[in-house]
């Protein structure tokens, strides 16, 4: 199946390449409805028939794996979901990959969101992946969900020296104070490790700023592909590693695999199967580069 | 006058702040006054809200083109916030989370705001390919060096980066395409953010001087009305 | 012109057949879910799930052009995105944060715990009545105190704010070494090789990245005349950002293709049930 | 004389010495000890010692400790410490921590008011001691008590003294260069490619007869990028008065929006039209990213503006909004200080600003003394820092890293 449509692609986008190359030798103008129609093709036929290619961890990534790898059994493990849901298929799968690791090694989950967005994400999360994977797993002992406060940068400033000031009660209302897992638990600087998820604005960045460096609390992330590059300065200093992307996922995913074969066997990996539309696309948009150079060339030597 | 109270206002908050950081008694005054902003950033909403019902409304009396559209945002705006502020089939009480399952803000955010807000990102994907060929040229020096510096990064995030170069020896890996791509984005890739982001701080340094000395005033607009 | 508008009314009417087409399969399909217990809750279903996939196609819609499919979209998103922040506004932030701190009569109402009275609550409490104040005309300009007192906050927490994050851990990252003795490989020059993770890499990169921030800083000079050495610098400095952008650019793309996998698994796989 | 006390002196060293050899030791350990280590109470932590906390506002306290013999050596029985504080020597001691592992400092810091829950006044006897745990609850060993220790507050931060430094060398750059420039001295500003290219722009479109889209982005109000373009705003605005082109400017932030509101009427009111203007010229689209921008590509593509100006605080939607514009057919010029969009807006539009170059713009429009006063005092702040980094080079150079300690500010 997945050759078949690996044949199917390559010759579509192939020869639709050829094309465009021939016209940009003319000197034609080509209209962009037909680059959109291009990128759709490579996006949705990798899609339709699955196709996918294998991955290895980078440091960066290895990084945060074998840290939540190596915390002592029972941690506390705060997540915060920084992003909406159009950023979630991108990052979607590494909150989802970091749930599985840290339930997984008996760590403290702590859910919380710093967009209003996020709420909704959590609560899937926590009946998708929690309630059905790990059924043992108990509401306010093992993890919790605190839910949404407006005010970004904000929360983080208030919550590094006291989360009472910010969060009265979990999502489901109950006083902090008789959730369990919240005993002794002033602030932030009681975490053994932040995870934030998420691309924009409040997001890795504003954790490691607002919380992390100032609080000396390790400090971790996945984001979007877009804001990577922008927390590079961070690592390994301030941010100890970085999921970038949906490739980042991917290898987070693929790490998580070859660590726990049987335990993670039937995982769904989502950011593994988004890695084939990917390299197509990409493909296609290194072929467009070079055509656009070739019909500039072209177009220029007819001009002088 | 009119000028001068909110210049005064702006001064004293500014200096306050920036003093209350060297203080420790005074030292969450920053953590209050993020709060108290997000609290009135609320009722700027309903300013914003009338200003959308206003405009919208408008539009419609004076049957401006795609006056019927109107319609629809002033209907969307109107059931959600019904929806929102009415708690409409949520299943708890008054203290339930708003967007509790089953809600009809919760059904209206999954399937419409969520949706709409999820595709119009996506289009991206499709620009970022228009723009790549449009404006990805070797026009000169400069377009060269960004086209050059592209590539090998779209290089980098494929396997085809990975198969071209694997013949390269181990002490000359720098040249792989994956390690290039990385070193790009960790070495040049780093100063060009760091010199930007340097001089990003120094101008809001600059800037909030400006607003706190209240060299910068045009955003409080004029005396003579 | 009249055969233009016959058109588009015979592509509305496919568009409202096909749309209740979908309703009506999604619905049936969804009577056998145990999940959903009544017919009003497949029915209800089934017309959400349509109606995500048909705004979707709209905003899709308008890679080809501007139409009224993608207008309907855009109107309808404008009007409930302005409600949801209010509500979400109204909720976490005055009711969550606001009323517990001035009013135990209201934090009954509401079911929130009541943390006392505090009266410095009273002053965001005013300045957002003072911002409201521009809704007259008479008394509009007395909502420039409360600008004011936002521009004051501003300045006052992004000055401390910037010049200790980034702009004094930015500085402080570029005291680097030049000369890298790598850990374990010894003094420099014992390994000289183009190995990503060798010593001369290192250095290179240590090298590029100061004389980058060097010259980049220069380009960011507004009160010098951008000749001669002075000027041969600032044109590093464009190389090294075009670089930067360039880096930053190619990086993106894998994200915004991961975004439309996103949608296009709802359209193939939620709504048409063509992949598992 | 001197012989006998040099001998007494070895005799007490020798003794002091064979007790902390045979603790030291772990083979003086007897096996069987091993064996029934978990019912066996740990060597305590020891050294403890507490101080009020630097540098805060008081309430806290410093903890400090070594850890017991028995953790991670000798029975290597001890799973972790717990902080035990109590108001008198006699107790009652509640604990004030969770379980610490391996750990030899604690911070106790309590609520600041009184109404608060842990609330933990000030000037306050506290005694404290840690708590050795083994597996078996029952089973762990106290420290020695240390107290009593009050906790108080600071007047000043000192580890944020070269943060408050630094402000003062700016404050005073700021104010020299603005008095000299009000003094009339000439001050150069160099040429902003893009910001020149705005007024012709206004031009083109008064000749095409079509309006002008101002963007001010998705900045809050508590954005500094956002209060630059007000400034830039307030300029293109007057322009755009003087010629009778068409200005439309959707927002994003309503607080923004009213800022904005204000300053086009301002422009108006300056460039004697106040009567052209229109209070529906600024108006409030909605405070989501997406419908924002699926909004203004409507307005690109139905009103043709000849002009988009994007200046603010701009995220993922930067690139919608420059490849809609071109379709549209506009000239583009932008400017934002978010790091990650840049490229987009250098790759997509016409003429962009680069970070700093946004707010070194409003400077630049202006031409006042006042303005450029302080962009002057900007570049001797870089320079400064190019100064301090090839210092900071050469003295890591020579194994002194005093200076890169000195930027480590919390």
């Amino acid at each position: 199946m997945s050759s078949i449509g690996l044949i199917i692609s390559f010759l579509f986008i192939g020869l639709g390449l050829i094309w465009l190359l021939i016209l940009a030798i003319k000197g034609r103008e080509v209209d962009r409805r037909l680059i959109f129609v291009f990128i759709g093709i490579a996006v949705s036929v990798p899609l339709l028939f699955k196709i996918s290619f294998s991955e290895k961890a980078t440091p960066i990534v290895r990084d945060v794996f074998y840290k939540i790898e190596n915390l002592p059994e029972g941690s506390k493990v705060l997540l915060s979901y920084d992003y909406g849901p159009s950023m979630a298929p991108e990052v979607e799968p590494m909150s989802n990959a970091f749930v599985r690791h840290a339930l997984t090694k008996n760590h403290k989950v702590y859910f919380m969101c710093l967009w209003a967005t996020g709420q909704s994400l959590v609560a899937t999360a926590i009946d998708s992946i929690v309630k059905k994977e790990f059924p043992d797993k108990v509401n306010g002992i093992d993890y919790v969900n605190i839910g949404f406060k407006a005010g970004g940068t904000g929360v983080l400033n208030v919550i590094i020296t006291d989360f009472r000031k910010m969060y009265l009660t979990n999502v489901d209302g109950v006083n902090l104070d008789s959730v369990p897992i919240f005993n002794g638990i002033k602030s932030l600087r009681d975490m053994d490790l932040l995870v934030s998820i998420g691309g924009g604005f409040p997001g890795v960045k504003e954790w490691v700023l607002f919380a992390g460096a100032p609080g000396n609390i390790p400090t971790a992330g996945g984001c979007a592909a877009v804001s990577a590059p922008l927390l590079y300065p961070y690592y390994p200093r301030q941010l100890l590693g970085l999921l970038g992307g949906i490739k980042g996922a991917a290898e987070y995913e693929s790490e998580l695999k070859d660590v726990y074969p049987d335990r993670f066997a039937d995982m769904p990996t989502p950011g593994i199967a988004m890695m084939g539309p990917q390299t197509l696309a990409h493909l296609v948009v290194m072929a467009f580069i070079v055509i656009g150079n070739i019909a500039f060339f072209v177009t220029r030597k007819k001009k002088v | 006058m009119k000028k001068q109270v909110p210049l005064t206002i702006t001064f004293i908050v500014g200096v306050v702040l920036v003093l209350s950081v060297f203080f420790p008694p005074v030292e969450t005054l920053g953590e209050d006054f993020s709060l108290f902003f997000d609290i009135i950033a609320v009722f700027a909403f309903f300013l914003g809200g009338g200003n959308l019902i206003r405009v919208h409304t408008d539009r419609i009396s004076k049957k401006k083109k795609d006056w019927g559209f109107s319609m629809i945002t002033i209907g969307g705006f109107l059931i959600m916030l019904a929806a929102g502020l009415f708690k409409l089939w949520n299943p708890g009480d008054i203290s339930a989370d708003v967007a509790a399952t089953g809600s009809l803000f919760q059904l209206m955010y999954d399937w419409m705001f969520n949706p709409l807000g999820a595709t119009m990102y996506s289009l991206l994907a499709f620009y970022v390919a228009s723009a790549s060929y449009r404006a990805f040229r070797a026009k000169n020096r400069d377009a060269t060096i960004l086209l050059v510096a592209a590539f090998v990064i779209l290089l980098g995030r494929t396997p085809l980066g990975m198969y071209a170069t694997e013949w390269i020896p181990e002490s000359f890996s720098l040249l792989q395409i994956p390690n290039l791509a990385i070193w790009i984005m960790t070495s040049p890739n780093l100063a060009g953010q760091r010199a930007i982001m340097i001089g990003i701080a120094l101008g809001v340094v600059s800037m909030s001087l400006r607003l706190i000395l209240g060299v910068e005033r045009t955003h409080l607009g004029t005396d003579n009305e | 012109m009249a055969r233009s508008k016959s058109i588009s009314i015979i592509i509305l009417l496919v568009v409202i057949a096909l749309f209740i087409l979908s309703w009506v399969i999604k619905a049936t399909t969804f009577e056998s879910d145990p999940d959903r217990i009544s017919l009003w809750f497949s029915v209800r279903d089934a017309f959400f799930i349509t109606m995500a996939a048909f705004l979707t196609l709209a905003i899709f819609s308008f890679l080809y052009k501007d139409n009224p499919y993608y207008k309907f979209a855009e109107h309808l998103f404008v009007g409930i995105s302005a409600a949801y922040w209010m509500c979400v506004g109204f909720w976490s932030t005055l009711v969550g944060n606001l009323v517990p701190n001035i009013s135990e009569t209201l934090s009954t109402f509401f079911k929130v715990p009541y943390k006392g009275f505090h009266f410095t609550y009273f002053v965001p409490l005013i300045l957002g009545i003072i911002l409201l104040m521009r809704l007259s005309s008479k008394h509009g300009w007395i909502s420039r105190w409360a600008l004011a007192w936002i521009v004051g906050t501003t300045a006052g927490l992004n000055l401390i704010r910037y010049l200790r994050t980034d702009f004094i851990s930015q500085v402080s990252n570029t005291f680097v070494p030049l000369l890298v003795d790598w850990k374990g490989v010894g003094p420099f020059f014992s390994d000289f090789s183009l190995s990503s993770t060798g010593q001369f890499a290192m250095t290179l990169s240590n090298w590029v990245i100061f004389i980058g921030v060097f010259c980049g800083l220069i380009y960011f000079f507004f009160s010098k005349e951008h000749k001669g050495i002075f000027g041969t610098a600032s044109r590093v400095g464009i190389w090294v950002l075009m670089i930067t952008f360039g880096a930053s650019f190619g990086y993106t793309v894998m994200g915004r293709v991961s975004l439309l996998v996103g949608r296009l698994t709802y359209l193939f796989k939620d709504w048409l049930g063509l992949i598992s | 004389m001197k012989l006998k006390t040099l001998i007494v002196l070895m005799i007490m060293l020798l003794m002091s010495y064979v007790p902390a050899m045979a603790q030291g030791d772990p083979d003086v350990i007897n096996p069987e000890d091993t064996t029934v280590a978990e019912v066996i109470t740990p060597a305590p932590a020891t050294n403890l010692s507490a101080s009020d906390t630097p540098n805060d506002h008081g309430h806290s306290i410093d903890l400090s400790w070594d850890l017991s013999v028995d953790d991670g050596a000798g029975m290597n029985n001890v799973i972790g410490y717990m902080v035990y504080r109590a108001t008198s020597m006699d107790g009652p001691f509640e604990s004030r921590s969770g379980l610490l592992l391996k750990t030899t400092d604690y911070i106790d810091a309590g609520a600041i008011n009184e109404y608060e829950n842990g609330y933990m006044p000030d000037h306050t006897d506290y005694y404290y001691k840690i708590r050795a745990l083994t597996a078996d609850t029952a089973v762990y060993s106290d420290s020695e008590i240390f107290g009593p220790i009050q906790s108080y507050g600071q007047w000043f931060n000192w580890e944020r003294l070269a943060v408050l430094l630094m402000v003062a060398g700016f404050l005073f750059l700021t104010v020299f260069f603005i008095n000299k420039a009000k003094k009339g001295a000439d001050l150069f500003v160099r040429r902003l490619a893009g910001i020149e290219a705005v007024d012709e722009a206004i031009g083109r479109a008064t000749e095409m007869g079509k309006p002008i889209l101002y963007v001010l982005g998705l900045g809050t109000a508590a954005d500094i990028a956002t209060i630059a373009s007000y400034t830039i705003l307030g300029r293109v605005a007057k322009k755009v008065a003087e010629y009778q082109t068409g200005l439309i400017v959707p927002c994003y932030d309503p607080i923004v929006m009213t800022v904005a509101q204000e300053t086009v009427k301002t422009a108006y009111l300056d460039a004697g039209r106040p009567d052209a203007y229109n209070e529906d010229m600024v108006y409030f689209v909605t405070n989501q990213q997406f419908a924002y921008v699926a909004g203004v590509n409507g307005v690109m593509l139905r009103e043709r503006p000849a002009t988009n100006l994007y200046m603010g605080k701009f995220y993922a939607e930067s690139l919608i909004l420059a490849e809609t514009g071109t379709v549209a057919g506009s000239i583009q010029i932008s400017g934002t200080d978010e790091i990650s969009q840049i490229p987009f807006f250098v790759v997509a539009c016409d003429y962009a600003l680069i970070g700093e170059e946004l707010y070194a713009a409003s400077a630049y429009l202006g031409k006042e003394p006042l303005l450029l006063g302080s962009l002057k005092a900007q570049d001797y702040a870089k320079a400064g820092v190019i100064f301090l980094a090839i210092i900071g080079f050469l003295s890591l150079m020579f194994g002194y890293d005093g200076i890169t300690d000195f930027f480590h500010v919390r």
